[in-house]
């Protein structure tokens, strides 16, 4: 059988002028780029989501603590749910998307190049406008989860939640966008011969979110609207003096919610399914049920989001059937997990920071899976939620499940990003702390939550018997704070003078890793052509794909595209001026309330900005005739 | 073991800058269905919403019933007007017609064309003005219709009926609205060069965005209009 | 995880954990929580070992085989969708069952209690007997006792770890929850806590739940029905059986307690009960720290006089909120009604002891004492965080000596 | 997989659109759309029909077959890619599914179990 092997790998790309400098950065269309800003804008929004954890955790240190005023701590948890999940995790998955996968199906870029920036900068805008007012302190204090009626005009009067409002709706716009042009991108960019049952795992789990997206976001955009009606205008969808049903907001937040959540969880799971293979030097374990699983997982996840809400009244048959239809759930992930561990029996096992970081999400996410099938059980779950325990739960699956699997990818993938490793022993000291840290801190949560410490309380009475665990939890935060750092100072230095690393130096399977790293412009000088899963692993024989070395490959010249004669998007600066007239014309409504000619002036003068923008870049091919 | 690849820089010389595709289709083709599918999810939300509060706000105007003010005393009428609202409707109806005859002219543009009845058929720009109008008056229906109601008393604030009810459709009307747009620049591109059959997938999505909103249009006028 | 139950266990060092079986509700919960952690246990431990037999086994050994290329296997993979199908039988069906034995209908003959949640205290309600209270909730042992749960603003949910699972206070909605406390429980006092995140002093929104004995109950349901006895009847005899009356002399506080003789020696004629306050537990003893900067001149409280304060009372800006049974000009009903409040054992929702320090400081300023507190700043010079001014005597802001016999009169309220 | 079925059209540029039906499919549709609609508001205006048990479901099944009628043809699901069918029927029925449970859950909808007296 033919095997596709590196086309010869490179290692010094020859690289366009034009290609350097802020202007090529701010006009970029390359997918790859576009990754990278996402990766570095990402972690910067998960630090400040990080220190706003770590100055609640400094507030709950000791009963009745005094870090914080009342009102600043629920800005701060607010901030920290809002940012970590719509600024850091999201975004972090979407850096992979992003990166790997126009490299994975083995395509030139994304479908939508420009729309592909446009997605980033109404991200990095959005997030930066939904994030300064922290600095303030005028942050949006309802909670990420924004329940009516206390997100409404009549409760919170103040300004604070029309950034929430706002901020959330363009980034709704970011992730749409996104959205669509991924599922493009994967149902026609894929290289001749990549069948969908040969598309790499984590291109697979990415599809299946991109499809979350595009059907919950509208959910939550539509019940934002009412917010934004009610607040800007007056009208009554949350208003309880016209008998409005406050549980409504809660039904739409949550049918979007519960997707969000495996948003946010499968592209770990595709990551880790991509690292667990490579160390182990076996094909992932059942493959095709990984890829039903996850479908199912993503189908399902629309049919469950009232178990959120056990709490709130529903009825017992209600409250029975999204119980049953959340334990199903549990079968699909359950199978991965033993998938996983089936992927590593019997394999030579190798224990980079990567592998150990997957591993971990392994092992850590099977605490979050089980402590979530107990508050499946509504019963058990009256006693759960809105306590610590949830915050235990969830934690273990968005820190234990989602970042590990995106630190293991960032591991994973640097090398490919870069062309240079990230140095292993400051990710041993980033693996370790961070293990030690997350479950020091979350662990004790199991317990204060069951020992009846309730969520979103700034202080706490002395002698509940709740005060050992929580100090350990702080305790741990600074653990994992630390361990942070040394990721953070590992990205730093191994970005700029790590060591040099060849084209597949892990010698993985798949086709990202014929391709020099980092990737030229152009991904594939031919498009590849694809006969199997692994195209770099025979899986006939025994003969795998051996890690490449720099040595090895060093002197050989990559061409340009230009060389090559192979077409390449214009870079544009109009994705960027349309995001900012976007988030001009948002910006406008905040003065609804002081000076409503100065926020129609606003938004008119933001439409204009947009549209203008738009036309622009509709008008202008994506590339030069030829 | 050597590599397989395709000719990649081929897909250039190949087409008009068409570059490789896994379907055959197009991308943008793709993109507006994906759109579709997720305004799916908008407007059951929308719709949700609106038959979710039917029946529950504490005052009147209400959708099918008069109703008395028992502080004023002041008696409303049912506020939804039926004959007006499907005329407009089946002016809806008929721009998706106009529109399927639209995108089938510019498809066709290269066809010979010898009776009166093939040029009619065969115009884009008839067609195309055709949707255009039949858009602009469905909004002209909705503008009367929501200042009739304005008049009547019942505003987007006045109760979760008016709130639900202008959203709703309010929202619907800012899809025809966007269409309409859409349409109009369509139509300038064919007065500027004309349509050709290499435009017709530019047709084709603007075709699919308004018969989406058509169908739209269908479900709201039962659901909210017709079903007490 | 196991821990979690073997620490559970032990109610005094955990004083709101959720494994104790006070109630059959509790217990049930219980008995299902502990097939969730015997089935969550056993699948922990699968996987776990699992992996760390892997990951010991299977590390990479310099100069092995590269390992066999298995892509899969279906009766593995149908085994291990099937086993963890066949545990969530095992879970759904209990689950299932106590779901509708937990929310069928309360008993006809429950003690009805009508819980109203309002950012950020607690309204009970009694309509059996006509008692209206605050942030206190007093049951009798053995008789189911059914809450109907509402709310005037905000979202809130109602819970006591020890006696059941929460429920939620929806605005435009009637919710209800039920439970029968142990017969054979000791007479205890419990914590509550608002579940549901509803603004600045979520986590100020507490309450108390006393188990007493039937007999008990009854003779403080008919004592709180009662209006307040007032003006004071001096001469009569005071103790009520069993039960420390005076409520503020055994205050932790070290200042001197001027005020309490003062309580003391007016105390009104009552025969009714209340839980006794040298007998609560700590865990229902508020720590909140006090704000910095707010103070009280305490030799004041001292010269506190309940009929001066009455009178004060009476024209002041708390009978816009404050309801006294017996008092013809306090009737309003948005703040908490202070007919008995003297025989509450907190102020502010569980944050504070009500005792005359608290209450002055409390008076003086709300907002500081309690973030956001509806409750308006009264003392003069002192600052409104809420609604942003300050208190001057023209607003009818009131002076420390002023306060003191507020306080000497709210104190008087048994 | 249907899906790579097509691949092998691959440089043909646009294989989209050529089997679509004409003019005499469409106006067909539009004086069925037409009728329909007639129907409906006719029903709307008949007490015996609109007061019946079966004017509901009448609406809703009338209402359906022209919004299957525009979509197959007017918008060529019927003679379009098999994909775009999955693009907007898997929505679709998530939407109609999500819908159909927010109408359970605010009691608009309810099926009579005999769980609860």
């Amino acid at each position: 059988m033919a095997t596709l092997v590196a086309a010869p790998p490179y290692t010094s790309t020859a690289t366009e002028s034009a290609n350097t400098g802020l202007w090529s950065w701010l006009t970029t269309v390359d997918h790859k780029r576009i990754g990278v800003l996402y990766l570095i804008t990402a972690l910067v929004f998960f630090v400040i989501g990080g220190l706003e954890a770590f100055l609640i955790r400094a507030q709950l240190a000791v009963p009745n603590g005094q870090v914080l005023s009342a009102d600043m701590y629920n800005q701060l948890f607010t901030m920290h749910g809002t940012t970590m999940v719509f600024l850091a995790i999201m975004p972090l998955s979407a850096a992979f998307f992003n990166f790997l996968i126009p490299l994975q199906i083995g395509a030139r870029d994304v479908a939508f190049p420009r729309l592909n920036a446009f997605s980033y900068w109404v991200y990095l805008l959005g997030g930066i406008f939904i994030t300064v007012p922290i600095f303030f302190s005028v942050a949006p204090d309802g909670g990420w989860f924004g329940y009516a009626p206390l997100s409404t005009k009549q409760f919170s009067p103040q300004i604070n939640m029309d950034f929430w409002v706002l901020g959330l709706q363009i980034l709704g716009i970011s992730s749409l966008a996104a959205a669509f042009n991924f599922i493009t991108t994967i149902i026609n960019m894929r290289a001749p011969g990549m069948h969908l049952m040969r598309m790499p795992i984590f291109t697979w789990m990415s599809f299946v979110v991109q499809f979350l997206v595009a059907l919950a976001f509208p959910v939550i955009t539509i019940a934002l609207v009412f917010l934004q009606f009610d607040r800007f205008f007056g009208t009554n969808f949350y208003a309880i003096g016209a008998g409005a049903d406050p549980l409504l907001w809660q039904h739409l937040f949550w049918v979007f919610g519960h997707p969000e959540v495996y948003i946010l969880i499968l592209p770990a799971f595709g990551l880790v399914s991509e690292v667990l293979p490579t160390f182990s030097r076996k094909p992932l374990f059942g493959y095709p049920v990984m890829v039903y699983s996850g479908i199912l997982i993503g189908f399902l996840g629309f049919g469950v989001w009232a178990h959120h809400m056990f709490s709130v009244g529903m009825g017992p048959i209600a409250d029975a059937v999204f119980s049953l239809t959340t334990m199903l759930i549990a079968i699909p992930t359950g199978v991965k997990i033993f998938n996983w561990l089936a992927t590593m029996w019997d394999g030579q096992l190798r224990f980079t920071v990567a592998m150990k970081f997957g591993v971990a999400l392994v092992g850590m996410f099977t605490i979050g899976g089980i402590s979530g099938v107990m508050h499946s059980s509504p019963p058990a779950d009256l006693q759960q939620t809105d306590t610590y325990f949830i915050v235990a739960h969830f934690h273990y699956v968005l820190f234990g499940g989602s970042m590990f699997g995106l630190f293991a990818g960032l591991y994973y993938y640097f090398p490919k990003i870069t062309g240079r490793f990230m140095s292993e022993s400051l990710g041993n000291w980033h693996f370790w702390l961070s293990l030690i840290g997350m479950n020091l801190t979350f662990f004790p949560m199991h317990f204060s939550g069951l020992l009846g410490m309730p969520r979103r309380t700034y202080q706490y009475d002395a002698g509940q018997g709740i005060e050992v665990f929580n100090m350990l939890s702080t305790i741990g935060t600074l653990v994992l704070m630390l361990g942070t750092l040394f990721g953070l100072i590992n990205l730093w230095k191994s970005w700029k003078s790590g060591e040099r690393a060849s084209s597949n130096p892990w010698g993985a399977p798949t086709i990202e890793w014929t391709i020099p790293s980092p990737p030229p412009e152009h991904n594939f000088d031919e498009l590849p052509k694809i006969t199997s899963r692994y195209p770099l692993w025979d899986l006939k024989g025994t003969v795998i794909a051996k890690e490449t070395t720099y040595a090895e490959e060093a002197g050989r010249v990559q061409l340009s595209a230009k060389q090559l004669g192979i077409p390449m998007p214009n870079p544009s600066i109009m994705p960027l001026i349309t995001a900012a007239g976007v988030i001009f014309m948002f910006s406008g409504m905040l003065f609804t309330d002081s000076n409503m000619k100065l926020a129609v002036g606003i938004m008119i003068a933001g439409a204009v900005w947009w549209i203008a923008g738009l036309y622009n870049w509709l008008l202008t091919p994506l590339e030069d005739a030829h | 073991m050597t590599a397989t690849t395709l000719p990649a820089a081929g897909d250039a010389a190949h087409g008009h800058g068409h570059h490789y595709t896994t379907l055959g289709l197009d991308n943008r083709k793709i993109a507006i269905w994906t759109f579709i599918g997720s305004e799916c999810m908008l407007f059951a939300s929308l719709i949700s919403t609106y038959l979710v509060y039917k029946g529950r706000s504490i005052k009147g105007p209400f959708p099918h019933e008069p109703w008395t003010d028992p502080v004023s005393g002041k008696a409303f009428p049912a506020i939804l007007d039926i004959p007006v609202t499907s005329a407009s409707t089946f002016v809806l109806l008929m721009s998706s017609f106009a529109m399927v005859l639209a995108l089938a002219a510019v498809q066709n543009k290269n066809l010979p064309k010898v009776t009166l009845g093939e040029k009619i058929l065969g115009s884009s720009k008839l067609w195309l003005w055709m949707t255009c109008l039949m858009g602009t008056a469905f909004l002209g229906f909705q503008a009367f219709e929501f200042t009739a109601f304005i008049r009547e008393g019942l505003s987007i604030r006045t109760n979760l009926f008016g709130s639900s009810f202008f959203t709703l459709t309010g929202f619907h009307g800012a899809h025809v609205a966007v269409g309409v747009c859409w349409l109009f620049s369509l139509l300038a591109i064919d007065y500027k060069r004309g349509l050709q059959p290499s435009d017709a997938t530019n047709v084709d999505i603007a075709a699919l965005y308004w018969h989406f909103v058509d169908v739209i249009w269908i479900v709201i006028f039962t659901l909210v209009y017709l079903i007490k | 995880m196991a821990l979690a139950m073997i620490v559970g266990a032990c109610g005094g060092e955990y004083p709101n954990s959720t494994f104790n079986h006070t109630t059959e509700f509790n217990a049930s919960i219980d008995t299902l929580f502990d097939k969730l952690m015997f089935w969550g246990t056993l699948v922990f431990i699968a996987v776990e070992v699992a992996l760390v037999y892997v990951i010991v086994r299977f590390r990479r050994r310099p100069n092995a085989a590269d390992p066999k290329p298995v892509h899969g296997n279906t009766t593995l993979e149908i085994l291990w969708t099937a086993i963890p199908a066949v545990i969530l039988i095992f879970i759904a069906i209990p689950t299932v069952r106590t779901i509708f034995a937990t929310q069928a209908k309360a008993a006809p003959d429950a003690l009805q209690i009508e819980v109203v949640g309002h950012q950020w205290w607690w309204e009970f309600r009694y309509p059996e007997y006509g008692i209206t209270t605050a942030n206190e909730i007093y049951l009798p042992k053995g008789r189911t006792v059914n809450f109907a749960l509402t709310t005037v603003d905000v979202l809130h949910s109602f819970w006591v770890p020890q006696l059941g699972g929460k429920r939620d206070l929806i605005t435009n909605k009637t919710n209800y929850l039920w439970f029968t406390p142990n017969a054979d429980i000791q007479t205890d006092a419990f914590n509550g806590f608002c579940a549901e995140y509803c603004g600045s002093s979520h986590a100020n929104m507490k309450f108390r739940v006393y188990t007493v004995e039937p007999d008990e109950f009854e003779r403080w349901a008919q004592h709180q029905a009662r209006p307040a006895v007032f003006p004071v009847q001096a001469a009569v005899p005071v103790v009520p059986s069993g039960a420390g009356v005076a409520l503020v002399q055994d205050s932790a506080s070290a200042m001197p307690m001027a005020g309490d003789t003062a309580a003391a020696a007016t105390a009104p004629a009552v025969d009714g009960y209340w839980f006794p306050r040298e007998q609560l537990p700590a865990h229902v003893i508020p720590t909140t720290r006090l704000p910095k900067g707010l103070t009280f001149d305490e030799s004041l409280l001292a010269q506190g006089d309940a009929e001066r304060g009455r009178e004060l009372y009476s024209r002041s800006s708390c009978i816009g909120c404050h309801a006294i049974k017996g008092n013809p000009m306090s009737v309003s009903n948005v703040g908490p009604n202070l007919t008995h409040v003297a025989t509450r054992h907190t102020i502010a929702s569980g944050l504070y002891q009500n005792d005359a320090k608290h209450l002055a400081l409390w008076i003086k300023n709300a907002p500081a004492m309690k973030p956001g507190s509806l409750m308006p700043t009264i003392g003069i010079g002192e600052r409104d965080a809420v609604r942003k001014n300050t208190i001057s005597a023209a607003m009818g802001g009131l002076t420390d000596a002023q306060i003191a016999d507020i306080v000497a009169y709210l104190q008087a309220l048994k | 997989m249907a899906i790579e079925s097509a691949a092998a059209a691959g440089h043909a540029a646009h294989v989209d659109g050529h089997e679509h039906p004409g003019w005499s499919t469409y106006w067909k549709i539009a004086v069925i759309l037409f009728v329909i609609t007639a129907v409906e508001v006719s029903a709307f205006y008949i007490p015996a029909w609109e007061t019946s048990w079966v004017y509901v479901p009448s609406m809703l099944t009338l209402s359906t077959i022209k919004f299957v009628l525009v979509v197959m043809y007017y918008m060529h699901l019927k003679y379009d890619h098999k994909l775009f069918r999955s693009l907007f029927t898997g929505p679709l029925i998530v939407a109609a599914l999500t819908l159909i449970g927010l109408m359970f859950l605010f009691s608009k909808l309810s099926i009579r179990l005999g769980l609860l007296s």
